[in-house]
């Protein structure tokens, strides 16, 4: 692997990741993190749609005007989007269930559009898939991460229902840590998913700092 | 007598018991005075004398320059043993040009303009000139100069001369003997001064809290129907002129007004005293009546001070100290300046030497703001000075600008009150320095911005010139221009 | 199955139009800002930024090329109302505040060669040819452009004087008690 | 009546968009350093969201309905927002050049802001009618605009603050929306009342 | 003396932090001592408890933020944090509810802002809410007063087990007012009706009543409320403009539809009114700074109290409004300024005619 | 020339809206029909959790009728048939709770017996209220075998109303709404009997879709 996929794929995964670094996706980052599995599932789909998009977008670069730039983005994703959402619900239906009203969302998450923008549009296919995968695994990345934190502080279980999303095969992921009852319900509640996102943003700090790396202190467009 | 309430405000431990039953003495004439060139807001003076020039007392040894400036004038007789540079009796210790004289101990009268017999026939004029002449500065405080203060009666319609004898900073009482002691003087100088103001009304302020001199004052004034005397509340800042003006009449300044715009002038009783003397008598500004006080002094005292006796004469008239005093402040514990050197002279403006000690500040270490309020509600100007400072503290001064930080008085009525000892006065005049500067600048920058347009015109105006004339000379310049073009 | 593309189609159509459209009407406009910038620079044009003037500076800034912290004689001032201007956070914490300086000719050194007269953009320095030079402290901003160009080195740049006219107290201390970051 | 006024609290207060729908979150911690700043994109986009959601309206029930296309909604809802975004910018610039240095450089952020779709689809889900969608519309993006613009002010007073240096930006922003969705849970519950 | 460091005035008021937080502490000895009396030894070892884990945590944030300990204890706001969140807690509620509760309280509310006077939220609100959102059913455990000493009483051994082991004997538990006018209603029992079984309002004023650790006796809140006011510590806006603006839109509704909307007076002795109004609302920290300020948090706050109360899933609000109001702070402090000397509300200077006030 | 531009931008954005449309329109074909056997599926599914399969030979979609509820609300009815015989009936039923409306299934056999209920959407507070849910508790369970009369229909309450039924600790209004639309459920079968079992009656399976 070159240098330069080597920073694509750290940048993706953790130096620039979409969740704690530049914030963006903050809808899906919240609403789908009430369990690990949720997060998971949410994450994957991205994934795929990022992916897919990024090559769609920086194979058709050249041919797209400044102008119609954006919608013609926006097309790409929202027909990526609806194609997931169709090849899910016949063929992944159990997922389906479980993501839900969030699939047509990923529409307007603002990673996939904010990559496109920043990278697809202007770097060739391969690096530019690489882009969008690996974005989109950081996001999994985060997202299961918040998922996992909510779900074990506030229901006691770990990838409860993994089984669901990934087949039988899985359901030893599927762990009872403690009395449902025992949990701090806000966890999983709207309040929950703040925090929790809010603390992983401060414990990448210090594993950054650890490494001796430099703070990041704003979001992708916090000066607007 | 109706009042009008005024915002705010704060009710400081007085203290005043410590000095108010002292009565004027006179200090013995020191050794040496050291009269600076500015001792009032406008420009210095220029010097008239120079080093080895004997001088009598009353003697102008610097003249006003400019608008707004005021004269000096020898406080006693003697040699000048220099002009020279030594620190002025402000925080920065920084030094000022001053004269040093040496006094002969004679006291030795110079020649002095005539008395004005009647002032009240005299043309008005005539009588701001000798308040001109005769350096009379405010003596409350700002030390502006009063003759131009007085201009303002050919300017506006004035309806009030306004005397502020609220004294109000805790400490003080150089006004309160004065009024006990010198009633009549301050009375016919007020009436000199709306003479010349052409206010046919004279009212005087005098807080509470001095019952003896607003006794002795009304019945100094008995005499003459235009003038009545108010009590005012005991209600720190009353004695800033805005907030007299406003409990007093109801009328509100606007911002960036002066209380003249609304027909009233306010001075201080001391300033009215010394015109009176300038009028009667001829005599210019030379001594003033100094408060020592604080738990430090071992004698507090009131002191008719010759201008240019240092600080450290007046202490140890006094006894010296009983105590370490933490600070010692020129003027009142509340807007009064730290002096950094007790070799600072007391000039016109110095109302008060206070030699303070670590209980009687009370300062102690800064906390968190916790945003109890009180700021905001005893600010008499309106103002919400945890915010202000707030932004301050994070370099936003353009902020604190926009909230009003120019609009405070520096009362400090806020740094007392607040329970976390944030230095707020001190965060409120290090911005408005700020400002200043920046405001400063910019001018400046304004101008180098057209001088450096001129310039460019200039030099455009040049190429041009020289253009045409290469032109002119001869069309064969063609190869020169190549071989210009080859070696550039 | 035609309806769903033709009717995409369609409303592609109309929408691509309708941006094109949009964009030509958005695209006239020119950029207002460089202008505005150019006023708040120092307009000293003394190249201490980089560029060749305070214009080109400000259209560099304009196109957001240059950091707002390069214009050494406007000082923190300018930087603050740049930054205010282009909605950025100014970085204050690389810019090191020298405060204002002006420039100062030792007269035994100067041998009255000029150059500084030419160079100076506010025409600040006095004199004539082989004549010794001084200097007008009101108009001089600092720029050091002549401290350059002096051949004998009879030039320094000194820090404006602290007087008690333009005293005033600095920034109280951060409170004992506060935080330790 | 009753029913529309429930209707308008619940999208408003109860089922706030950005706190308990989570959508629009990106533009919540994005622009929302400065109290003007929120109040212009609050304004921009309710006028979006609004427009936006009556004609989306149309389009789901004149096109998608009728012709079984229902998998096309995201693909011509998304659309239809972009056009609204930018027609609104055309139709604001000319009618209104103060109003459009106010909202202008919102606009484009408009579109990628999830609020927008979400509350788009929401109203399918909720098979509404024509005034009911509109006002429901209306009220999300005042409960939009609402939080935004507190949110903002807290965010004023923290740039005030000492905040740790670990806190400071981002996880302190993340930790008062936490504690504001917290205060708005205060309201659960009310529909059914 | 040649290096002067700060600029005047060089004197000061008595006033300090310190002395503020010991002042309200003082204001709470009252009804405090009164309802630990009421509630018995399981109270006095939730307060202990709950004060204990706040002053800990507050001390462990602070040793992590590398901040002077002992100095920052000393200015007693995490105790006074910590007292009133015991306070707003049901008296023999578990041991672990204290601690929790605490934990959000500093940890969360107050630390991550930079601590004392930088945080936005009440943290004691904080630290009640986020455990009544996730252990409704322990925080809505209610008990009738049970006298220290009094027959019935739990003594000390078995206050161990209430507190320690969660053995709440079911026998004790009791509806509170609020909460019980709420189910009634929701089954279709008119207030009216409902309102015979609550205790009366000389009890509900005594503070012979269910309710949280604290909250009952509106007579010594109020004694303590004066107190305050007396020693200028609060001002009257924001304790008149809560209760007066709940009592005035109960008192309406309660015109309108008795059957439905219990009375203003019923609101006032009802739940935290009291104890929210002079003491709650009033952190400083959180509330707006200018008077006027505080008129708009406090009808803000009663109105919302109601609101809550009548139309929302819980049957008490006072906390919900506070953080609600808390949200809104910093917006309402920026709207009401006050009026700077000699210029218009706008900030502009007056008008040379319009001078007169 | 700009005209042009205009134009050309259109055409781009049609360009892509026709592909990608004619896309999508491809895949939905290739999927509409597992799609629509997955929507079967699951109704059926949750069908099956009311009645169970071994009670029905037909399809409970097909022969579905539709109805107005006591609310005048439209609600599916599923029937189950043997050899015929009408073995079950399957509508959803409404309670209201604390967290607003709850959504039911409730399967009952010809005699009016439940035959099993089950909670299809609710927003009921996780941890006190979502007990309703089969995966959360199995107090949902508990009807099965009930009927109006068994116990008395004074006795279709949650004990703290003087019922039979127990209330969850800590929460009241859930168990509450939900005895009570289950009783409603059943007097509304009581009330509808003759046009519930009626085959004559046109069938909703034509108005299935998405
Ligand atoms: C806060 C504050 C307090 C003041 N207190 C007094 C005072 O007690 N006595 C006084 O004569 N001047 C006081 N002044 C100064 C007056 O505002 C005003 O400048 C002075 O009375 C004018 O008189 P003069 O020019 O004769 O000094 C105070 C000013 C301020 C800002
Ligand atoms: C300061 C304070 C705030 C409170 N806030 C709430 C609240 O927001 N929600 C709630 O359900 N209970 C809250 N409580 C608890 C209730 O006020 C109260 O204990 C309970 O509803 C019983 O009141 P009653 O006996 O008057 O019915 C709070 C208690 C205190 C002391
Ligand atoms: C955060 C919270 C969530 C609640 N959720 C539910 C719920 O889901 N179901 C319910 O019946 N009651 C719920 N309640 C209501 C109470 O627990 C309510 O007081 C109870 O239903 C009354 O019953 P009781 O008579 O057992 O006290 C909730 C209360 C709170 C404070
Ligand atoms: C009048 C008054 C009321 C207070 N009320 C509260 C309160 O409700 N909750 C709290 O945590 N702290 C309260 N405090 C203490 C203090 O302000 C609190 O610890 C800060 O909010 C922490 O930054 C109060 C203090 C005062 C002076
Ligand atoms: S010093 Fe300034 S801000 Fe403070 S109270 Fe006085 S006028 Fe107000
Ligand atoms: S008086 Fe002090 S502590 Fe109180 S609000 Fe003002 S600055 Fe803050
Ligand atoms: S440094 Fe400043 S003054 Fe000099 S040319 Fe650049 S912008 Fe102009
Ligand atoms: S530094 Fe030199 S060149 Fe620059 S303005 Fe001053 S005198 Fe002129
Ligand atoms: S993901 Fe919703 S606004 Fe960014």
């Amino acid at each position: 692997m070159t240098a330069e996929y080597k920073t694509i794929v750290r940048d993706g995964l953790w130096d620039n990741n979409g969740v704690l670094a530049m914030l963006l996706g903050m809808c899906p980052t919240m609403a789908m993190t009430n369990s690990a599995t949720n997060g998971l599932g949410m994450g994957l789909a991205t994934a795929v749609v990022m992916a897919a998009s990024s090559l769609l977008v920086s194979l058709f670069r050249s041919r797209i005007t400044q102008e119609v730039r954006i919608p013609v983005f926006i097309l790409i994703v929202a027909s990526m989007v609806t194609l997931v959402d169709l090849c899910m619900n016949a063929w992944m239906h159990e997922l389906y269930k479980v993501l839900g009203l969030f699939i047509p969302l990923i529409v307007s998450n603002c990673l996939p559009l904010a990559r496109l923008e920043a990278f697809a549009a202007k770097e060739p296919v391969l690096p530019s898939f690489m882009d969008g995968l690996f974005m989109g695994a950081g996001f999994t990345l985060a997202l299961t991460a918040i998922g996992a934190v909510r779900e074990i502080t506030g229901s006691g279980t770990l990838f409860s229902d993994a089984s669901l999303l990934l087949g039988p095969a899985f359901k030893f992921m599927e762990m009872q840590l403690m009395a449902s009852d025992k949990g701090v319900l806000m966890m999983i509640l709207p309040p929950g998913g703040f925090l929790v996102t809010g603390l992983l943003v401060v414990g990448k700090r210090m594993l950054d700092v650890r490494a001796g790396k430099a703070i990041q202190m704003g979001g992708a467009h916090s000066a607007a | 007598m109706k009042l009008y309430p005024i915002r705010g405000g704060i009710h400081p431990e007085y203290r005043k018991e410590l000095a108010s039953e002292k009565a004027i003495v006179v200090l013995p004439m020191p050794h040496s005075l050291y009269i600076p060139l500015q001792q009032h807001i406008g420009a210095p003076a220029e010097v008239l004398v120079k080093e080895g020039d004997r001088v009598k007392k009353g003697q102008m040894i610097a003249r006003s320059q400019g608008a707004v400036s005021a004269p000096q004038h020898a406080s006693t007789s003697g040699t000048i043993k220099a002009i020279t540079e030594v620190p002025a009796p402000h925080p920065s210790g920084l030094p000022q040009t001053t004269i040093i004289i040496e006094a002969d101990g004679l006291d030795e009268w110079g020649e002095l303009p005539p008395s004005i017999e009647d002032p009240f026939v005299t043309d008005p004029a005539e009588l701001r000139a000798r308040v001109a002449q005769s350096g009379i500065v405010g003596m409350g405080g700002a030390a502006f100069p009063a003759a131009v203060k007085l201009g303002l009666g050919a300017q506006k319609k004035l309806d009030t001369l306004l005397l502020n004898g609220a004294e109000c900073e805790p400490y003080l009482t150089c006004d309160d003997r004065l009024m006990r002691e010198y009633a009549d003087e301050i009375i016919d100088g007020a009436r000199i001064m709306a003479r010349a103001l052409g206010t046919p009304r004279i009212v005087i302020g005098i807080e509470e809290n001095k019952p003896q001199a607003a006794e002795i004052m009304t019945r100094a004034a008995a005499a003459f129907p235009m003038i009545e005397v108010f009590t005012v509340p005991v209600q720190y800042p009353m004695g800033s002129e805005r907030h007299l003006v406003q409990a007093i009449t109801g009328l509100e300044t606007p911002a960036r007004k002066l209380t003249a715009d609304l027909g009233i002038v306010v001075h201080n009783v001391a300033t009215t005293r010394a015109v009176h003397h300038a009028v009667r008598f001829g005599r210019p500004l030379l001594a003033r009546v100094v408060t020592v006080s604080g738990a430090a002094i071992r004698t507090p005292n009131n002191i008719l001070t010759p201008i240019g006796a240092r600080v450290t004469d007046l202490i140890d008239f006094c006894g010296g100290f009983v105590a370490r005093p933490e600070s010692i402040v020129n003027g009142g514990p509340m807007m009064g300046q730290p002096l950094s050197s007790l070799e600072a002279p007391v000039v016109k403006g110095t109302s008060g030497i206070l030699a303070l000690t670590a209980e009687e500040i009370n300062d102690k270490p800064t906390s968190p703001c916790i945003r109890c309020g009180t700021c905001v509600t005893i600010c008499p100007c309106g103002l919400s000075p945890l915010d202000m400072a707030a932004f301050i503290k994070k370099d936003k001064l353009d902020v604190s600008a926009k909230l009003g930080v120019m609009d405070c008085v520096s009362c400090g009525s806020c740094s007392w009150a607040c329970p976390s000892h944030i230095p707020l006065v001190h965060y409120f005049n290090y911005a408005k320095g700020v400002l200043r500067d920046l405001d400063a600048e910019t001018r400046k920058s304004d101008r180098i911005k057209s001088l450096a347009e001129v310039r460019t015109i200039r030099l455009e105006k040049a190429a041009e010139a020289k253009r045409a004339a290469l032109a002119a000379r001869k069309p064969a310049a063609q190869s020169a221009t190549a071989e210009e073009k080859v070696s550039a | 199955m035609f309806v769903a593309i033709g009717s995409l189609t369609v409303m592609g159509v109309v929408l691509g139009g309708l941006l094109g459209a949009a964009a030509r009407f958005l695209a006239v406009e020119e950029n207002p800002l460089e202008e505005e910038l150019k006023e708040l620079l120092p307009g000293s044009q003394c190249g201490q930024c980089g560029f060749v003037g305070c214009s080109q500076y400000a259209a560099a800034l304009a196109k957001g090329e240059a950091d707002i912290t390069l214009c050494a004689p406007g000082g923190k001032a300018v930087i603050e109302v740049l930054a205010k201007k282009l909605g950025v956070k100014a970085d204050l914490s690389g810019h090191e505040e020298k405060g204002p300086e002006h420039a100062f000719i030792v007269e035994d050194l100067c041998i009255g060669c000029t150059r500084c007269i030419r160079e100076c953009s506010t025409d600040a320095i006095m004199g004539a040819n082989k004549l010794m030079h001084t200097i007008i402290v009101e108009a001089c901003h600092g720029c050091a452009k002549c401290e350059k160009v002096c051949p004998t080195d009879a030039i320094a740049m000194v820090p404006v004087k602290v007087t008690l006219a333009n005293w005033h107290w600095q920034k109280p201390e951060v409170e004992p008690v506060a935080h330790a970051h | 009546m009753k029913e529309y006024v429930l209707l308008m609290i619940s999208a408003a207060l109860v089922n706030n968009v950005i706190l308990a729908r989570f959508l629009g979150l990106c533009s919540f911690m994005g622009v929302t350093t400065r109290i003007d700043t929120a109040v212009g994109m609050g304004m921009a986009t309710t006028f979006v969201i609004t427009v936006s959601s009556m004609l989306d309206w149309g389009v789901e029930a004149f096109l998608l309905q009728p012709y079984s296309l229902g998998y096309l909604r995201t693909v011509t809802f998304i659309l239809i927002i972009a056009a609204a975004v930018q027609f609104t910018e055309l139709i604001v610039r000319k009618v209104s050049p103060p109003l459009f240095q106010m909202l202008g450089i919102y606009l484009p952020l408009i579109t990628t802001n999830c609020a927008v779709l979400g509350v788009a689809l929401l109203l399918v889900e909720g098979r509404m009618n024509f005034i009911g969608a509109t006002l429901f519309a209306f009220a999300s993006s005042i409960g939009y605009s609402l939080v935004m613009v507190m949110f903002a002010g807290l965010r004023e007073r923290l740039a005030l603050a000492e905040i740790p240096r670990m806190f400071a930006g981002p996880p302190i922003g993340f930790i008062v929306a936490s504690l504001l969705a917290l205060a708005f849970m205060g309201f659960s519950g009310m529909s059914a009342g | 003396m040649n290096s002067i460091k700060r600029s005047g005035p060089f004197t000061h008021s008595y006033n300090t932090v310190q002395k503020t937080m010991f002042t309200v502490l003082l204001a709470l000895m009252p009804a405090t001592l009164f309802n630990l009396y009421l509630f018995g030894w399981p109270a006095i070892l939730l307060f202990c408890i709950t004060i204990g884990a706040c002053v800990a945590v507050e001390a462990g944030c602070l040793s992590l933020a590398d901040r002077p300990v002992k100095q920052t204890l000393s200015d007693y706001s995490a105790l006074l944090t910590g007292w009133l969140l015991a306070m707003s807690l049901p008296p023999w509620a578990p041991w672990w509810v204290g601690v929790l509760a605490a934990v959000f309280a500093i940890a969360l509310a107050k630390h991550p802002f930079g601590g004392l006077g930088q945080n936005v939220f009440n943290p004691a609100m904080v630290g009640r809410t986020v455990l009544l959102v996730s252990f409704p059913v322990a925080m809505t455990a209610w008990v009738l007063p049970h006298p220290l000493f009094s027959a019935g009483a739990p003594g000390l051994v078995e206050a161990f087990a209430i507190t320690f082991g969660g053995n709440m004997p079911d026998t004790m538990s009791s509806a509170s007012a609020l909460g019980y006018v709420k189910t009634e209603l929701s089954r279709g029992i008119p207030v009216t009706q409902s309102m015979a079984q609550v205790p009366d309002l000389m009890d509900r004023m005594m503070g012979y009543r269910a309710g949280s650790l604290g909250e009952t006796s509106a007579i010594l809140i109020l004694l303590g409320g004066l107190f305050l006011m007396y020693k200028r510590i609060i001002s009257w806006h924001i304790p008149l403009s809560v209760m007066g603006s709940l009592f005035l839109i109960a008192s309406i509704f309660n015109l309108v539809d008795p059957a439905h909307y219990a009375s203003g007076l019923f609101h006032l002795f009802s739940g935290a009114t009291f104890l929210g109004a002079f003491f709650i609302a009033t952190d400083y920290v959180t509330s707006p700074v200018s008077k006027k300020g505080q008129l708009v948090f406090g009808v803000g706050c009663g109105l919302l109290i109601w609101l809550i109360r009548n139309f929302a899933g819980y049957p008490e609000g006072v906390a919900f409004a506070v953080l609600l109001m808390n949200g809104l702070s910093p917006i309402i402090d920026q709207y009401t300024r006050p009026r700077m000397f000699g210029r218009t509300s706008k900030g502009e200077p007056l008008p040379l005619s319009g001078g007169k006030l | 020339m700009k005209q042009q531009h205009m134009l050309s931008h259109g055409l781009i954005l049609g360009v892509f809206c026709l592909g990608f449309g004619a896309l999508l329109a491809v895949t939905d074909m290739l999927t509409a029909k597992d799609i629509s056997a997955r929507a079967l599926e699951d109704r059926l599914n949750s069908l099956s959790q009311v009645i169970p399969t071994t009670l029905h030979d037909n399809n409970l979609v097909k022969d579905a009728i539709v109805m107005k509820n006591e609310h005048g609300k439209e609600i599916t009815v599923y029937r189950a048939t043997k050899e015929g015989q009408i073995t079950g009936l399957a509508y959803e039923i409404f309670g209201s709770g604390y967290g607003g409306e709850i959504k039911l299934m409730l399967g009952i056999d010809a005699t009016g017996k439940i035959l099993g209920v089950r909670a299809l959407a609710h927003k009921e507070t996780p941890g006190l209220g979502d007990k309703i849910d089969a995966k959360k508790g199995d107090w949902i369970l508990r009807f099965s075998g009930l009927s109006l009369g068994n116990p008395p229909v004074e006795k279709w309450k949650v004990k703290k109303d003087g019922g039979q039924f127990d209330q969850f600790a800590g929460a009241t209004i859930t168990p509450r709404g939900v005895v009570g639309a289950i009783k409603k459920g059943l007097e509304f079968y009581a009330a509808n009997k003759e046009q519930m079992i009626d085959f004559g009656a046109p069938k909703a399976s034509a108005k299935e879709e998405h």
